[in-house]
């Protein structure tokens, strides 16, 4: 591999004084920081956490959730493919025989790794059976210690959802 | 449980069938038929004996009795009739016959294929006898007469 | 030989061999269910129509002989639509519970859908319902609405076991698959039927709902349960922070040993796997390390009067390097072995249940019997290399070499070295057929192998090649390494 | 019309009684068997252009040669498994003339060097199995069956339940359950050949076949072949059934008009008019009367009208029949017989039958009709037998000739 030789650019007596290139640097700041001094009501953030967004939809990836079915048994048919699609792999499943006659298998534990997660919501989007959802609407994780990030079938089946429809739609 | 012999009588029909045949394994349907003729169904026991006899496996017996529609694993104490459902019969009306006989609860019924009476549809079988060219007093009539059955 | 054109491409066989074999040895894309190897073509599920030139109708691969000049299309159009057809058939009553079905990853109606891009379904009539979830015994559970009928496991017990468990009954749509009444599956292979079985009607109760297939990596390796080696896959995984973890044995096909299948006690020997020793270096009742304990031996070794027994499940190499520390300290080996004639049989056990036997003998080790009581007298140390007949030293110095909790561990010092799952090695089967067993790479040793203490003992650095390599003309016929670690080869006996 | 050579002793009164039969020239060709060669025999079958009279219309002669020149002991089976909607024939002549056949299977015994001879007799026929059994017994009595017969020749003759299942009226089913299995039929052969009875070269034949030999053999094949229209010589045993006034079997030569048959023979048809007519038996396609009126009983005929002679047993329905209604007969009648061996037939079976419970509740969609179509086409030619084949005819021919009805029978959404 050759190497290519460039050569500076002469600095002038414009360019070491840095004054023109400080006030392009600084003109959106500048701007922007007049106009909030003169209308403090149109900034855009909010003061959290006395003020709580509104602005959460449906949509919006929240901390998971396991849905129950019409007859309030677990939907999750540990069948793996969250855990299989997970790109941090941080949802550990065992599966056992299920016994309430509603289907053949069920998670015996279910658990997230809540510090590991990158919240993409591909687990969401993988399951066949509409049992695991981001709908709770939590935005905020908080814990004392490490193992309570770690979030259990129990846990996460008491969590509800945020926007009604709170029955899976699994076949 | 008591056991299952096969009558002396039987025993040497089997005894004849296996000269004709090349091998013993072809004697399966005459000794299920022997066996169904004998307690009017096919009984463990006697399935059991039966593998005995040719000397083979009695997954064997159960696995090709039950290809057969004509073989019953249960015993039924009622009149059977077996009402054909077949084109001919249904174009002569055997739907009636059927509505007919479901509300009789003295008869074991079922719809079977063709029978081979379609010249003198509707026709049934009771207790395996052939009654053809039916109609519902007929059929009545036949069914009054249990002796006759 | 002759030669047929598959796809308009030439391909040289042997003639009037079936068609569907050729197709599957040369690696052509063939969807079947009740083809297999082993059991032969029954012509039931008429998935491997394919075209052949000069014929009206599509043919079945699985009845077709071929001939020279034979011009066969699995890719046209046509059998393209055909054998979509027929797989939308054989899914007309799947129940299609792949998200609880244990076969999920590795089956054939998942495999062919996906191949077959069949995407919507269009049945609207209400689907046949059957059992599910019979448990057939032997470790095995039923559920009927997943079976294609495709009889392999019926003709498994016809044909191969001869026993008859399974059998078909009923006629047509309503045809199911059922242990012959009063009967439960009780042969010693009846657990073949699992892999047997094309689709997830039948599965292991052993495996159930333990691990979805395709998180599981598969390891070539040898059956350790007796003297037959026969090949298997050992399917093991490590889930996050844990260790790893070994969940089945699968038969690995090979004609000059096992053929398909292996025995359901071999099969359920890989629980022995997940019981190997905690603690890696004992010295004197207390954990030890490595270098500690191997100081001592060497010390021991230079010192004592030394007397070696050696578990006949050893392998190859492991023995070789046994045989050059008793050249190098002048002590003499010997082995025992169980034999267990209730448990051999003409199929694929072996009554003797040591897997390595043969090699013991070859290399002139000596029986344990009377001389070797009498010559303890006048020993100071034995060296127990993982044999199970260690009797009840008297209060003199044992080191021992275990991969499984050992009896005597408060009176010994003891190394503790891989299992053979994962390691690698050479066996040679009370046939004379040598194989190899290999180490998958996926997985982090957490102890050392026998080979590295026995090299460490002898200040060598042997491979295994190299020290295979070493006796190869010696003991072993000349035959290369390289032609062992890709087929068995028969030594002859 | 009317034309008695099988069935020529059918009116006499206990025809089925061996006494009252050799009155009537019983028997008169086995007596004098000694006085042919086997080759004779076969020859004259060949030339009298005889066709297997089960369905399959082919020569019986071609047969004949492929089982005289395999090697082994050889056996002969009669199919007396007669199980197919709309045909009667075979229990006609075993109820009326059953030492016809028995004469027949000793000619065609002793034309093919063959000693042991079955009759494979369907389970439901159980009376007449009684009657075919008296009647074996009393040939066994008289010396025409047995090691030591009056002809000098050795036969035995034994009878053979079949327990309901339609699939063993095809010759390899047939086999299959002889030899004490499940009536699957087997992977036909690359090549022409016999059939096998546990390895033994076999010949299965239909009752009204076999029944057939004795009369060539009397007066000769060319008086046989002169019968009918060439390719299809001789008579056979029709039989009508449904909407007619006198159903019944009528035996006739080749090459009757049909319409004339069911008119004259048939009694005419019960209604106003004839609607469709299925052409021999269920497993033949069904034809619009627009194509009876011009059909003439023969194989090429009813192959040009794209269905087939069959059996023929002819299903006649009038006006007031629903297509629907009898094409959801025929393809129950499938299911329920389908033996479940091969995947199209047995899951096809099942889907089309299930299909059309949804035209007649009313719920039919026309993908509906799609799927009828796609169903026959994927069970046309894929399978082991041909039983799929046939329900694809079957479905075929009605969607061809009555879609319309079908269309009408399908939900409109408002």
């Amino acid at each position: 591999m050759g190497i290519k030789t460039v050569q500076r650019p002469q600095k002038s007596l414009k360019h070491s004084l840095y004054i023109s290139a400080l006030y392009g640097g600084l003109k959106t700041t500048i701007k922007k920081f007049t106009q909030n001094i003169s209308d403090i009501d149109s900034i855009p953030t909010i003061n959290y956490p006395e003020q709580q967004p509104s602005d959460i939809t449906s949509r919006y990836r929240g901390v998971h959730r396991l849905t129950k079915r019409a007859d309030d048994t677990i939907s999750c048919v540990a069948c793996f493919m969250c855990a299989t699609a997970c790109p941090s792999k941080c949802i550990f499943i065992e599966a056992t025989q299920r016994t309430d006659g509603v289907d053949e298998k069920m998670p015996r534990t279910f658990t997230i790794d809540m510090l590991e997660c990158v919240f993409c919501g591909y687990c969401v989007e993988a399951c066949p059976c509409d049992a695991i959802r981001m709908d709770s609407g939590i935005f905020t994780l908080i814990a004392k210690q490490r193992e309570d990030f770690l979030y259990d079938k129990e846990k996460l089946l008491s969590i509800k959802g945020a926007f009604g429809n709170e029955v899976s739609n699994a076949k | 449980m008591s056991g299952y012999t096969f009558s002396a009588e039987n025993l040497k029909e089997i005894d004849k069938l296996l000269k004709r045949y090349p091998s013993k394994e072809a004697l399966t349907l005459p000794i299920l038929w022997m066996v169904q003729n004998d307690l009017g169904y096919l009984s463990n026991i006697a399935l059991r004996e039966a593998s005995k006899i040719l000397d083979m496996p009695t997954s064997h017996f159960y696995s090709v009795a039950s290809f057969y529609t004509m073989f019953k694993f249960k015993k039924s104490e009622k009149v059977f009739v077996e009402l054909c459902k077949s084109l001919s019969c249904e174009l002569n009306n055997s739907d009636e016959l059927y509505e007919y006989l479901k509300t009789r609860d003295d008869i074991e019924l079922v719809r079977v294929e063709c029978l081979g009476s379609c010249g003198s549809s509707p026709m049934c079988a009771i207790n395996g006898k052939y009654h053809e060219n039916l109609n519902i007093k007929k059929l009545d009539t036949i069914l009054g007469d249990k002796d006759a059955l | 030989m002759v030669t047929i054109y598959v796809n308009n491409k030439p391909i040289i066989c042997k003639d009037k061999e079936l068609l569907i074999k050729v197709l599957k040895e040369n690696d052509i894309f063939i969807p079947h269910f009740c083809y297999h190897e082993s059991l032969g073509a029954d012509g039931n599920c008429r998935m491997c129509l394919v075209e052949i030139e000069g014929s009206k109708r599509p043919q079945i691969a699985c009845d077709t002989f071929v001939y020279d000049g034979l011009r066969v299309h699995t890719k046209s159009e046509s059998i393209l639509e055909t054998n979509k057809d027929i797989l939308e058939l054989e899914l007309l009553s799947h129940p299609v519970d792949c998200p609880t079905c244990d076969q999920a990853g590795e089956c054939s109606l998942q495999n062919y859908y996906m191949e077959y891009g069949l995407y919507d379904s269009r049945v609207s009539v209400a689907k046949n319902k059957k059992d599910k979830a019979l448990d057939l015994g032997s470790n095995i559970m039923l559920d009927q609405e997943r079976c294609v009928l495709c009889m392999r496991c019926v003709r498994f017990c016809s044909d191969i076991t001869k026993t008859d468990e399974l059998v078909v009954m009923g006629r047509g749509n309503d045809s199911y698959i059922t242990t012959t009444p009063f009967m439960r599956l009780s042969n010693p292979y009846a657990m073949n039927v699992i892999d047997l079985c094309p689709v997830g009607a039948l599965t292991s109760k052993d495996f159930r709902f333990k691990q979805r297939v395709w998180f599981l990596d598969s390891t070539q390796s040898i059956c350790h349960a007796c003297s037959k080696n026969c090949s298997i896959f050992i399917d093991h995984n490590a889930q996050k922070n844990q260790n790893d973890h070994v969940h089945r044995f699968r038969p690995r096909v090979n004609t000059m040993v096992n053929g398909h299948f292996i025995c359901d006690e071999g099969r359920l020997s890989y629980k022995k796997a997940n019981e190997t020793r905690k603690n890696d270096f004992i010295m004197k009742s207390r954990i030890s390390t490595y270098e500690s304990i191997l100081k001592h031996t060497k010390k021991l070794l230079q010192s004592e009067n030394a007397i070696a027994l050696v578990s006949a499940s050893l392998s190859v190499e492991q023995m070789l390097l046994v045989k050059e520390l008793s050249e190098m300290y002048l002590f003499d080996v010997y082995y025992d072995y169980k034999e267990d004639e209730k448990f051999g049989d003409d199929f694929l056990k072996s009554s003797i249940k040591e897997s390595n036997l043969y090699t013991a003998k070859l290399l002139d080790f000596k029986l344990v019997d009377k001389p070797y009581e009498e010559s303890l007298i006048s020993k100071s140390l034995i060296l127990n290399f993982n044999s199970e007949f260690i009797s009840k030293p008297r209060p003199i110095e044992m080191i021992e070499f275990l991969t499984h909790e050992g009896k005597f561990e408060r009176s010994s010092s003891i190394f503790t070295y891989e299992y053979f799952h994962n390691d690698m090695g050479l066996l040679i089967n009370s046939d004379g057929v040598i194989s190899s067993y290999k180490k998958s790479s996926k997985v982090k040793s957490e102890k050392f192998t026998l080979l590295k203490i026995l090299n460490d003992l002898l200040d060598e650095s042997y491979t295994n090649e190299s020290i295979y390599e070493k006796y190869k003309e010696l003991f072993f016929k000349n035959i290369p390494y390289s032609k062992i670690m890709k087929q068995s080869q028969r030594l002859g006996l | 019309m009317l034309f008695k050579n099988v069935s020529a002793r059918f009116e006499i009164e206990n025809s089925n009684s061996i006494d009252v039969i050799l009155e009537h020239n019983g028997y008169e060709m086995v007596k004098k068997l000694q006085e042919f060669t086997p080759e004779q025999i076969i020859q004259e079958v060949e030339k009298s252009g005889l066709r297997g009279k089960g369905g399959g219309g082919a020569l019986a002669g071609a047969k004949w040669r492929l089982l005289e020149k395999a090697k082994g002991k050889k056996y002969i089976v009669i199919n007396a498994d007669e199980s197919e909607p709309g045909t009667f024939k075979d229990r006609s002549i075993i109820e009326k003339d059953p030492h016809l056949l028995i004469e027949g299977i000793i000619l065609t015994a002793y034309a093919l060097n063959s000693n042991d001879a079955f009759i494979y007799i369907r389970g439901e026929y159980q009376e007449q199995a009684k009657i075919l059994q008296k009647a074996i017994d009393e040939a066994y009595e008289k010396g025409f069956l047995g090691d030591e017969t009056i002809h000098k020749y050795n036969i035995h003759l034994t009878l053979h339940r079949g327990a309901g299942a339609y699939i063993c009226g095809e010759k390899s089913a047939l086999l299959e359950s002889l030899e004490g299995k499940r009536g699957h039929p087997r992977l036909k052969p690359h090549t022409p050949s016999p059939e096998y009875f546990f390895n033994n070269p076999t010949l299965v034949n239909n009752v009204e076949t076999i029944a057939t030999i004795p009369s060539i053999i009397k007066n000769g094949s060319s008086f046989y072949k002169n019968l009918g229209v060439e390719p299809s010589c001789g008579s056979m045993l029709f039989g009508v059934s449904g909407h007619v006034n006198k159903p019944g079997i009528y035996e006739c030569e080749f090459g009757v008009s049909m319409l004339d048959y069911i008119n004259t023979l048939g009694g005419g048809v019960k209604g106003e008019s004839i609607k469709a007519v299925i052409t021999g038996g269920v497993s033949t396609g069904v034809i619009p009367f627009e194509i009876v009126k011009d059909i003439k009983l023969t194989y090429e005929d009813l192959r040009k009208a794209g269905s087939s002679l069959g059996t023929g047993g002819m299903i006649v329905m009038n006006e007031s029949t629903c297509m629907v209604k009898a094409l959801k007969n025929i393809l129950s009648f499938y299911h329920d017989e389908s033996c479940g061996q091969c995947t199209p037939c047995r899951e096809g079976t099942f889907w089309v039958d299930a299909t059309l419970d949804k035209f007649l509740d009313g719920s039919a969609t026309l993908e509906d009709i799609e799927i009828l179509k796609s169903n026959s086409k994927i069970m046309n030619g894929k399978t082991v037998c041909v039983f799929a084949p046939s329900v694809s005819t079957v479905i075929d021919s009605f969607l061809k000739y009555f879609q319309d009805e079908f269309i009408a029978k399908i939900k409109v959404d408002v």
